[in-house]
């Protein structure tokens, strides 16, 4: 059973509320402009609230997004839907579009709930947490993550068993099984497109093991291990609990690759892989950090120190492309690998791998608009019409994009990224008021 | 005097914690006088600490708060925040910094972090309780904002200023506007030529009357600051006339008899004292090169728009803030690295870029044709030794595109790359997969061994040991070679220092903070964007410009600013004016007036800017500042011995 | 306390918000070590220091006071450098009249990224402040 | 029908069945639950001990015992010799 509700129209619409989202949102909102962002995830701060630390200067990740993340959720102007899915936005007119959004039920009242986590505790299910990327388990009751916003319980509905043991518990009857998906009409102005990216699937990679072998992991899977939120009390490898201290990092795992369909750079591996390698020092002071790479691209501002200042503290860095892993009886792997630098293969046996994962893009956009086409670029990234001189605008006029839905950037590239194309949403409102 | 202060100790998520016992810390200020709440907290900048926060102040009635955390410059502004929201005005805040000054900076000492920390929290402790209510002075902000610097970086921040009704002044210090992007011909990805660029922009600008560009100009003196920036702008003239026709001027350009190199190709063809760039250059008015002409007037005789009568004008403007868009130098090899001004054959990127779109049928480099090509990639990036640390992050793609055009446009031309690990990140390596595809030979350097270029027996020879082969001693001979230079900040900076910009490690401006305030600098009011702030290429230039003129604007759009008032205090019973404090502001801040039969100095609050200068040299020590008075300061050394 | 004094003496910093504060800032960014012993009260400019608060310094216990001056950078005006020299010159004066060593107060410019110069100047400061205790 | 609060899961229970596969995992949780927090009652045991004592695999006891770590019945003791295994005990003694 699905409600109909018109509500009111807003100026601009944005979909996805990660780094990028977000700060176009509290731009625009900044200049007195009304703004819905829509997220489809239980919480806002996209990928980038569940990283450790951030390169080159190393802040928590969490101490530049949850300032963000908070000052967007109490923002007067911003309107904030979370557990959200645009499904189609049609373009009437110039300036005017219509959304239809869908809102999953969460089966929590956001603003009733205090995230005292009693329901989680009371709650008799356990299946693999998605935002600890599997290493751990989490209830069917949950709050997603600590710093999550809104911090507030849902119930995944998929894994409940329904007994209400949660409901039972809450002290705020903030729970409703009653709850169900919502449709809405919405009338806005402008569209801003900050969907994101994908994380390659290394099992699309099977010489690599991933899935099969416990102790290869994905970048994601460390920066985890690594977060101050972490599944476990320190790093582990999760074939058997071990402690590492031989870690290898696999670069350029789905990217620069024609044979898997993706043929450039993701542009942030080398950087995160060096990050991690620097705080997997910190962590475990005797390991062995060792990073097989093709090129090290450390291109940006400070970001070539950074590299430099890894190899000081003793990373191991060989040029060489990864043939095959295999698995020790006692987990350990071993890599079979060209090395380059003295034109031969080798093979060098680690605890745990880490698989560089590159970045894919987030199709969902593409399906949404019926009157217009939105063009994508080769590579399935949200093509930019003018991407010199105007990086935001996309085939349609009035609807931009900001972040890694139009290509792989880091950070700080999708922040200025969203800050253009704010920029362009606010010149479009104002020429077209 | 507070009697009841909040104190909460950051884990900062083991950025403080993996050093600092911030229980220890907890526990060792609790009960310290006036603080009635001490916590502990894992992030304090989470929403949830931030919303238990506003609960703590409201039902503790608490009448002052203090934070120990990461740097003020972080979160200072997000804790005052915190304290709006609950109703306790914000100037009632202090904030402690343990992460940047201690658990970081003393990561190699546990136990004194510890002790460090807390005795700073002591001192804000002390600091807050002589905190008072203050309110915000309010400044009328001047809507319109300066651009310095018409690149491409520039006009399209003007551009967007524009298309928000924001005046906009352009400020360009060449005669010609497009900056380095004028310079060159195609361009990844789209193929346009620099030129097109420079004219789809140009075209755009001088069509909105809310843009006015100068040209020649360079600001020469800044005063105020933000919401109110008064600059004198100097205005070359160009010795021609306005509306003038091309005609006789081509003529007079043929006739000038002075012959200079070519700054605009980067000094590979030469030109007259009397000069275009490129014919479809903008503003469509050549111009005279007053150093170098010798007055000779035989342009004079035959154009008559020629008029030297011409003189130089300085202008006031007065705008709400300042976008810094100067863009880069391309970076000069010095004599002798990698054959440069020593051995015949070698040119920079930017000039083989001009000999690529200057050559017609053949490439010929001083009369001889060009076949094989070296390129030597990271020329002044990357220096082990040098000063320039930092990857240019622009050249390897703009290298490899220009040998992908060089080969198309002319026949039989061989590239050969001696790089350091390519970098064409992002969509850019399907460049680099095109290069390796069309037969280019790509070549790795040591990065203690980088390649040699010698001349031996006329012939030059760039030798390399190369690590893709293993290590391979390999030799090229090369018609011409290609110094991949990288970007260096403007060599003539000095418009910064007018402002007082602040630079980073590798001298380009700096930013607040990479990824928080990107486009924002220390000095408030000014914003940053291109080129001037690191490399960037065309694109990330772009996005940059336009998030600085979004930044700009928002300071200025309600045109009403809001500034600390944080100000100079006389206490009128000490005072017994003197003029020394007078004498010592910088901004004629205090004049003398007359209270009852006394004559006591007066601060305006309008004007005063808080810098303090005024309070140690009163010898009766009858001046404070809001905020830094001696019973505060001198409080927080009692706390922190 | 005392014990303490023998690693490493107590010195006061001043650093000013918007110049030598950041580079302060940055040498824990960097990791670059020095005394956790060293304290730092922030001014908005460092030719707003009065020598009264440094004389209290030394008063309470302090071993020495370092400016970590603004310098030509200084976003208030050229006149910073002379000023701030004026505020030393004048205290070592006060210095000598309470029979402490003028050494004990030492000033130098720090711009926003001169994080390595701050510690070198830090720990040679520090050095300086132990061989000259205990007298 | 007026639903009352704090009772609605029934209400959602007559409009949707729950999976059998869910039902089982639920109860295989239970299981490994109860068996490792019953091997722990003795002793703290490492992963390599408690594998051996509960026949699964290393990597489950991983997943499971990091699981009851994080939902609070389970803490981390100390690690060995050679800094590479820890071993977990029941916390406050179950």
């Amino acid at each position: 059973m699905i409600s109909k509700q018109k509500i009111t129209s807003f100026d601009a619409l944005i979909i996805g509320g990660g780094i990028a989202g977000g700060e176009a949102a509290l731009n625009i909102a900044n200049t007195g402009y009304k703004v819905l962002l829509i997220e489809k995830d239980l919480s806002i701060g996209g990928k980038m609230i569940l990283l450790s630390k951030v390169f080159p200067t190393l802040d928590c990740a969490a101490c530049i997004t949850t300032p963000k993340v908070s000052e967007i959720s109490r923002h007067p102007n911003i309107t904030l839907f979370t557990s959200c899915e645009v499904s189609k936005i049609n373009k009437i007119d110039e300036n005017n579009f219509e959304a239809t959004i869908i809102k999953k039920p969460r089966y929590v009242v956001i603003e009733d709930c205090t995230a005292c986590q009693l329901c989680e505790q009371a709650c008799p299910v356990s299946v693999p947490d998605e935002y600890q990327f599997n290493l751990v388990g989490r209830k069917a009751a949950f709050i997603p993550f600590s710093i999550a916003s809104p911090k507030a319980a849902a119930i995944d509905i998929e894994n409940c068993i329904l007994c209400g043991a949660c409901e039972k518990v809450c002290p705020t009857n903030c729970i409703d099984f009653t709850q169900d998906t919502e449709e809405y009409q919405v009338h806005i102005n402008t569209v801003i497109l900050a969907t994101g990216f994908k994380l390659f699937d290394p099992l699309l990679m099977p010489r690599y093991g991933y899935g099969l072998y416990k102790n290869v992991i994905t970048s994601m899977q460390m920066e985890r291990e690594l977060a101050p939120t972490r599944p476990f009390n320190t790093i582990l490898r999760p074939s058997d609990g071990k402690v590492p201290d031989k870690i290898a990092y696999v670069l350029c795992t789905g990217s620069r690759d024609a044979s898997i369909g993706n043929p450039i750079c993701s542009q942030i591996c080398c950087m995160y892989s060096i990050k991690q390698s620097q705080l997997l020092m910190g962590a475990l002071p005797m390991a062995d950090v060792t990073i097989y790479y093709i090129n090290i691209r450390s291109f940006g501002k400070g970001f070539e120190e950074f590299y430099q200042q890894a190899k000081g503290m003793g990373v191991n860095f060989v040029k060489g492309k990864i043939g095959k892993i295999s698995e020790k009886e006692n987990g350990n792997l071993i890599l079979r690998y060209e090395d380059i630098n003295e034109n031969r293969v080798k093979e060098a046996e680690h605890d745990m791998v880490v698989l560089s994962v590159g970045v894919l893009p987030n199709q969902d956009a593409t399906k949404l608009f019926k009157t217009d086409e939105l063009k994508l670029d080769p590579y399935k990234f949200i093509h930019q019409v003018d991407s010199l001189l105007s990086p935001a605008k996309t085939s349609i006029d009035g609807v931009f994009v900001a972040g890694t839905a139009s290509g792989p950037m880091d950070i700080p590239d999708s922040i200025l990224f969203a800050g253009s194309a704010s920029s362009e949403a606010i010149s479009y409102l104002i020429q077209h008021k | 005097m507070k009697k009841k202060i909040g104190v909460y100790i950051c884990h900062c998520g083991g950025n403080i914690s993996d050093y600092v016992d911030v229980e220890k810390v907890r526990q060792a200020i609790e009960n310290e006088e006036g603080v009635s709440l001490a916590k502990t907290t894992i992030f304090a900048c989470s929403d949830s600490n931030q919303k238990d926060m506003v609960a703590d102040i409201n039902t503790n009635q608490l009448d002052g708060v203090v934070v120990a955390s990461c740097s003020p410059k972080l979160h200072l502004i997000t804790f005052r925040n915190v304290c709006e929201r609950a109703n306790l005005n914000k100037y009632n805040y202090v904030h402690a910094n343990i992460r940047e000054q201690v658990s970081w900076a003393h990561s190699d000492d546990k136990l004194g972090a510890t002790e460090k920390a807390i005795h700073i929290v002591k001192a804000a402790i002390a600091k807050v309780r002589y905190a008072e209510s203050l309110e915000p002075n309010k400044i009328v902000a001047q809507k319109a904002v300066a651009i310095i610097g018409g690149g491409v970086a520039g006009m399209k921040a003007a551009i967007a200023l524009s298309d928000k009704d924001c005046p906009v002044y352009l400020i360009e210090r060449e005669f010609f506007i497009g900056g380095r992007v004028a310079q060159w011909d195609t361009m990844f990805t789209t193929n346009e030529t620099g030129k097109e660029v420079v004219t789809k922009l140009y075209n755009n600008l001088i069509l909105r009357p809310n843009v006015t560009i100068f040209t020649g100009a360079e600001v020469i003196k800044n005063v105020g600051s933000i919401g109110d920036f008064k600059l004198k702008v100097k205005i070359a003239p160009r010795y021609i006339k306005d509306k003038c026709k091309e005609g006789n001027l081509q003529k007079a350009i043929d006739a000038c008899p002075v012959v200079l190199p070519d700054e605009f190709n980067f000094n590979i063809t030469t030109r007259k004292a009397i000069y275009h760039n490129f014919p479809s250059e903008y503003p469509q008015s050549p111009v005279i090169d007053i150093k170098n002409c010798t007055r000779c007037g035989k342009c004079e005789q035959i154009c008559e728009n020629i008029d030297f009568s011409q003189k130089e004008e300085i202008l006031d403007i007065n705008v709400g803030s300042v976008l810094m868009a100067t863009g880069f130098d391309p970076y000069t090899p010095k004599d002798g690295e990698f054959g440069y001004n020593e051995v015949d054959n070698v040119v920079t990127l930017p000039q083989f870029k001009r000999m690529i779109e200057l050559s017609d049928k053949k490439l010929l480099f001083k009369e001889k044709e060009v076949k094989n090509i070296a390129y030597i990639y990271c020329v002044g990036s990357r220096q082990a030794e040098g000063e320039n640390t930092y990857c240019s992050r622009y050249c390897c793609t703009s290298a490899i595109h220009s040998s992908l055009l060089v080969k198309k446009k002319f026949a039989n031309i061989y590239n050969y790359h001696f790089t350091r690990g390519i970098r064409t990140y992002g969509k850019q390596e399907v460049l680099y997969a095109e290069s390796s595809q069309q037969g280019d030979i790509y070549m790795q350097s040591y990065e203690d061994a980088l390649p040699i270029v010698s001349r031996i027996n006329d012939k030059t020879i760039v030798k390399i040991n190369d690590i893709l082969t293993g290590g391979k001693e390999i030799t090229v001979e090369a018609d011409l070679i290609v110094l991949v230079t990288g970007m260096v900040p403007r060599a003539d900076n000095s418009v910064g220092a007018l402002f007082k910009l602040p630079k980073g490690r590798d001298n380009f401006f700096n930013e607040i903070h990479m990824k928080l305030r990107p486009v924002e600098t220390f000095i408030d009011g000014v914003t940053i964007s291109g080129a001037c702030q690191g490399p960037k290429n065309i694109m990330e230039s772009a996005n940059s410009a336009l998030s600085a003129a979004t930044k700009s604007y928002s300071y200025i759009s309600k045109g009403i600013l809001e500034t600390e008032p944080i100000v100079a205090v006389v206490d009128k019973n000490a005072c017994s004016w003197c003029n020394s404090c007078s004498e010592a502001c910088p901004f004629d801040a205090i004049s003398k007036i007359e209270i009852g039969e006394k004559t006591i100095a007066s601060i305006n609050n309008a004007v005063c800017k808080g810098c303090g200068m005024c309070l140690p040299v009163c010898p009766t020590d009858a001046i404070d500042l809001i905020a830094y008075s001696s019973k505060e300061i001198e409080s927080m050394i009692d706390s922190l011995i | 306390m005392a014990e303490k004094n023998m690693k490493s003496a107590k010195i006061l910093v001043f650093s000013t918000e918007k110049i030598s504060d950041p580079a302060i800032d940055m040498a824990g960014l960097l990791k670059l070590h020095y005394p956790p012993t060293v304290y730092t009260i922030t001014v908005p400019c460092s030719s707003g220091i009065k020598s009264r608060w440094i004389m209290h310094a030394y008063e309470k216990g302090f071993d020495g006071v370092f400016i970590a001056a603004d310098g030509s950078d200084c976003i208030f005006g050229e006149s910073c450098t002379e000023k701030t020299g004026h505020i030393v010159s004048r205290t070592h004066e006060l210095m000598k009249q309470n029979k402490i060593e003028p050494a004990r107060l030492k000033m130098a410019a720090i711009c926003s990224v001169c994080s390595e110069s701050f510690v070198k100047q830090i720990k040679s400061f520090n050095e300086y402040l132990l061989k000259n205790s205990n007298s | 029908m007026e639903i009352e609060k704090g009772k609605t899961a029934k209400y959602l229970k007559e409009k949707r069945e729950v999976a059998q596969e869910v039902k089982d995992k639920q109860k295989e949780f239970l299981k490994i639950k109860k068996a490792i927090l019953d091997a722990l009652k003795e002793d703290a045991l490492t992963i390599d001990q408690l594998t051996q004592k509960l026949n699964m695999a290393k990597h489950e006891v991983v997943f499971y015992l990091m699981s009851l770590v994080k939902y609070g019945f389970v803490q981390t003791g100390d690690v060995d010799d050679m800094d590479e295994y820890f071993s977990y005990k029941l916390k406050n003694n179950g």
